[in-house]
């Protein structure tokens, strides 16, 4: 598969639309710093796993998906929820562990879901949202839906017997699933190459599954990708592999000091392929926007941000009541 | 009502072919369930019938598929996962539970997950360690899950409905010694048995002796040779694992002040031992005896056809010690 | 005899390393177990130490790194396994089960698996329902397996020790809330703790308080709490769950003639239960009340702290129960 | 990886060695013929895989195999017996379920051990001897020793996801290991092809492990192509795939009347590729063996088998307190 002409898709997006690229990702990075602070705080407990670096990936890869498509990830999820339309509030009021949250503060961190905003979460096995994702993409070809479900997983994750055993599935049966492996160089402690042998975007060739790697840290060069790779998967009726060449800029989770890699490393990464820079540069430098207009935004989010903040730590914890309720169906 | 009489194996095949005739959000998947009608031919015919759509040759990745259906079901549909054996579930029984069993409550009840697991549990003979083992107490142990394990065709048929119109993560367990075993059930395509609710396969007053799936076989021997020396024993077939009827448990108890369970499970940890703590809990002052839990016996299942059968709950042993605690 | 005093971690830190030096057949294997000095830094210092030979990070497969783990150990190598958490424990069940508990049977004796599989089990605090599950009565009910769980630095090490020079699988399911806690222990290269064998914690003579565990912390809360109302409860800490020392617990009832069981495991077939059912069964004359069982609630764990309080065995709530008991 | 010229290499066979072939596979052959009836008898119980048709496998890769090299497969491992030295008489004593038999009667058809002779078993749950075997090239690789395991699984096993977990971990530390593939073109009732997307010899190429298919019916195609991978592993401490070409005449297992492929396909292979045709007639065409000769040691073998049936069917079945017996090491 080719790759369109970079500069031919830039052009495809508006500046309306590239501005509103920008507002998503600065809400995930703002919505990440904040919830860091809460932390520390002792707002927000148990495990804490924050996006930060990594929102090129999401905002590329939702700014071309169509409404319908799925989409699941891993416990990394809080991002995500925001992308596929959650509210700043419910997230927060959920990290919160509050009435108010998300999943009624009963799932936490780690376990997000908006059904009817096509988020299926939020787990927290390793690798289990794969199978769980090829099933819903099983779903629109049941359905006869010309929708895929995007399936996220880490590089750590990728490891995982049940992405093959998925994988061969999908392939048989020619799933309309994108797999998005979201390599961030390192799982937990990590570093990828220490624990995967080859490449992790021809994991799917063994089973005829094509798959590409792509610099995850480009909003457009990930669209561009994912757009590509949608009409692939529909149009041939298979799945597909794309491998985000990303970076976390914080530890794994809130309680991991990140002493494997140097403060050079993140650094370099932070200075020379930070997303929020690339698609605030291409917005000043080639569309001409004033940074004035995008400080406002960036403004609009943080005040945003801290009401949803005033709104979790206010909400009340759930009912005791609560404890058993939401077990089985009624 | 009209009635027809089959076999607990066909039993299980009507009732699935019935609800995929009836809802086209059910379908059925495992291994060898299609072009092979079943490992143990439970699914005979239905892929003739209903095709590659409804009735899926998986490959032997009992992981893989297990989350592939249930990220189906958490989208609407209603899978009918068969593990061959479900000592293949142990490679499965993270999503069985993790993702299975816990979503809903993670979500905040917003994702409902209506699947069925079934297939063949526990001892069929003479297939050894890795094929034998009884499961019931692993996933009792789980909220989340429906637990189900019918004692024979009617009830097979029955409750299988039931769990698949049921919009919880359902358990069915199977046996092999009660595939041939034939009943008379409803012809009704809305015959369902109730999830949750014990039968009274005998009534009597001197024992109360509860079992599950084959085990209820057993329970049935002992109480016809207990007969013969004139003790009378109430038999109380579990159907539903999980949740528990405690009160028909209580209430039969009650009557006899004695208790039985007998179960081809390990005791440790099992159904048997959990039932004998409630009753010996609620029902306390009512004992004239402790209650006691024949199980299969602590070790891996042997091969040799002698040591398999002592393994097993034994008829002789358990009216021996019925004896004792009556008289 | 010297002793020093060090935390749960350190102990169960300073139990592998000087097995690893002892043995050149021992080596630990896991996530995050090398580099990371482990997830609860439980291996602090070895990988610097030992070196990649004998500390050995895996990707995350749990159940290809067991398998692999437990193939070595049929060839006579020793290996300690690391999970992160019991939880993930599921994906590798199958060759804890299958491969390391039944082979020895299956091959009449002739294939041993000398191999330790240990972690964090249970409620670390608010990391919900995916990473907070007692794992002890699904692997108490397997024969073939030892199941050890111990409730204090002391016996974290001696334990410990004892698991890796035993011949037999072992699961060793450790609690992140007794990470930190201090004991005082031998320096001796041999001290061990023999394993199968429970502890009196606290003598008494109205109430047996039984638990295993973290929840011997919550069992000595109870018993400081009765005490204020002259109620002088007996406190066992099983330390090893399979063998159960059946004698310790029944010697005890004999002399309380009340009992109580203390776990955040779910209740329905669990290790509380057969404890339960064991005591009714083998002293059932001396007991003056039934044996009460309090268990984590039956529900995956909620997030909220007030949820996952209330989700875990309350002081409160068995301190009346008891009071009512004893009575 | 060049295979030698197969020429050249069947000389190196002396016909004193190429007889002694014969007659191990005339073994497997006449066991596994007298097993299905004495199955039929009623003399064995449970389950039992038959290994007719595929002898040419086991053949040649142990002609191939160093004393101290490990070998592991599945529940089809009566033949594997034999292989490791394994007598008849323990094999069918443990098929009857006796107290003489290889697993004193309790392991029963799918679990044979000899630990002393380097076989590992005769496991149940498919694909679940291929980290147990990774696990013995681990021990290898950790005592220093110059050997190999050889793991074998079916083109159904191939699947399984914990075959590439074990296969990311060979290939990252290097371990001892061939991987045989037996494709004996069925898994139970289906078909490898309908299961399996892709080459099963291609699925390590993720991993970076070099694989090739091979015919499996004939000896000496697979006694070359074992004696090159091994060498390979040895030296270049990689693990090594090879995929069988086979075919089992029976079916999956004696309770499986075989009715998703026909008569004739079978006959098919029976007549053009059955192994032990080929290497009869090798033997007689090209090495100048008396056919009288080749039935005296048919004469023998099943000489042989019938006193092993005399041994097990007269062994007494096991005492009662074996029961408990060999669960825990003292
Ligand atoms: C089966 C399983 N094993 C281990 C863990 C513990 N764990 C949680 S996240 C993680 C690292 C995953 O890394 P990666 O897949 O690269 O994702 P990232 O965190 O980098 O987004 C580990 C080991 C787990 N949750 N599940
Ligand atoms: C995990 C698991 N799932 C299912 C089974 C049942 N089963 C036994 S053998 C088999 C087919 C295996 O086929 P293949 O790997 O091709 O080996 P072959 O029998 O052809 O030698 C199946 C499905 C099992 N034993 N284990
Ligand atoms: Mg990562
Ligand atoms: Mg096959």
């Amino acid at each position: 598969m080719n790759a369109q002409n970079i500069e031919q898709f830039k052009s495809e997006y508006s500046t309306e639309q590239l501005i509103e690229v920008y507002r998503q990702m600065l809400r995930f990075r703002r919505m990440s710093e904040k919830t860091a602070q809460m932390y520390q705080q002792g707002l927000i407990g148990g495990f804490c796993h924050l996006y930060t670096g990594q929102e090129a990936v999401l905002a590329g890869t939702f700014a071309e998906c169509e409404k319908g498509d799925d989409h699941i990830t891993s416990y990394r999820c809080h991002a995500h929820a925001l992308a596929c339309g959650v509210d700043e509030k419910e997230v927060l009021a959920e990290l919160t562990g509050r009435a108010t949250g998300i999943s009624k503060g009963k799932g936490g961190s780690m376990h997000m879901f908006a059904p009817d905003k096509g988020y299926w979460g939020g787990h927290g096995i390793v690798g289990a949202q794969v199978p769980l994702g090829t099933g819903m993409a099983f779903y629109h070809k049941y359905m006869g839906n010309q929708n895929i479900c995007v399936t996220s997983y880490g590089d750590g994750a990728a490891n995982q017997g049940q992405i093959f055993e998925a994988m061969n599935m999908a392939s048989l049966w020619g799933l309309p699933v994108l797999y998005v492996v979201e390599n961030n160089v390192y799982g937990m402690g990590t570093a990828a190459k220490r624990v995967c042998a080859g490449e992790l975007h021809q994991r799917g060739a063994a089973f005829g599954i094509e798959g590409e790697k792509v610099d995850g840290q480009d909003f457009f060069t990930v669209a561009e990708a994912v757009k590509r790779a949608r009409k692939y998967i529909l149009e041939n009726k298979r799945p597909y592999i794309i491998e985000m060449d990303t970076y976390r800029y914080r530890g794994h989770s809130m309680s991991d000091p990140a002493k494997y890699r140097s403060k050079e490393e993140v650094q370099a990464v932070k200075e020379n392929r930070d997303p929020l820079i690339r698609i605030y540069d291409c917005l000043v430098d080639e569309r001409g926007v004033k940074e004035s207009e995008l400080k406002e935004i960036d403004n609009i989010v943080k005040a945003n941000l801290k009401e949803s903040v005033d709104f979790a730590v206010n909400s009340p914890l759930p009912d005791a009541a609560e404890l058993m309720t939401d077990i089985m169906p009624k | 009502m009209t009635t027809y009489t089959t076999t607990y194996r066909n039993a299980l095949r009507d009732a699935m072919s019935e609800e995929i005739r009836r809802d086209e959000k059910v379908y059925l998947m495992g291994e060898e369930v299609a072009e092979y009608n079943g490992a143990y031919k439970c699914s005979q015919g239905m892929w003739e019938e209903f095709g590659d759509k409804r009735v899926i040759d998986t490959p032997i990745t009992e992981y893989g598929f297990t989350g592939l259906a249930v990220g189906s079901a958490m989208k609407g549909l209603r899978p009918i996962v068969e593990f061959m054996s479900w000592d293949f579930s142990m490679q499965a029984c993270d999503h069985i539970i993790n993702s299975a069993a816990k979503t809903k409550y993670m979500s905040g009840g917003v994702v409902d997950c209506p699947i069925v697991f079934r297939g063949q549990n526990a001892a069929s003979g003479r297939v050894a360690a890795q094929h034998s083992q009884d499961f019931a107490g692993w996933y009792a142990n789980i909220p989340g899950l429906k637990v189900i394990a019918p004692a024979n065709a009617h009830d097979a048929k029955g409750l299988l409905k039931a769990a698949i119109r049921d919009d919880a993560p359902v358990i069915f367990l199977e046996h092999e010694k009660l595939y041939g075993m034939e009943n008379e059930m409803p012809t009704d395509l809305d015959f369902t048995v109730e999830i949750g609710k014990a039968a009274t396969v005998k009534e009597g007053t001197d024992v109360s002796i509860i079992a599950y799936s084959y085990s209820v076989e057993t329970a049935k021997e002992v109480a016809k040779n207990l007969e013969k020396d004139g003790i009378s024993a109430e038999v109380i077939d579990l159907r539903t694992i999980s949740p528990l009827d405690e009160t028909a448990i209580l209430d039969s108890v009650k009557k006899t002040s004695r208790a039985v369970f007998i179960q081809e499970a390990w005791a440790y940890a099992s159904v048997g031992d959990s039932v004998a703590s409630l009753i010996q809990s609620k029902a306390f002052d009512h004992l004239d005896a402790p209650v006691e839990v024949f199980s299969g016996e602590r070790t891996p299942m042997p091969y040799a056809a002698n040591l398999e059968e002592l393994a097993l709950p034994q008829v002789d042993k358990i009216v021996e010690k019925i004896k004792t605690m009556v008289k």
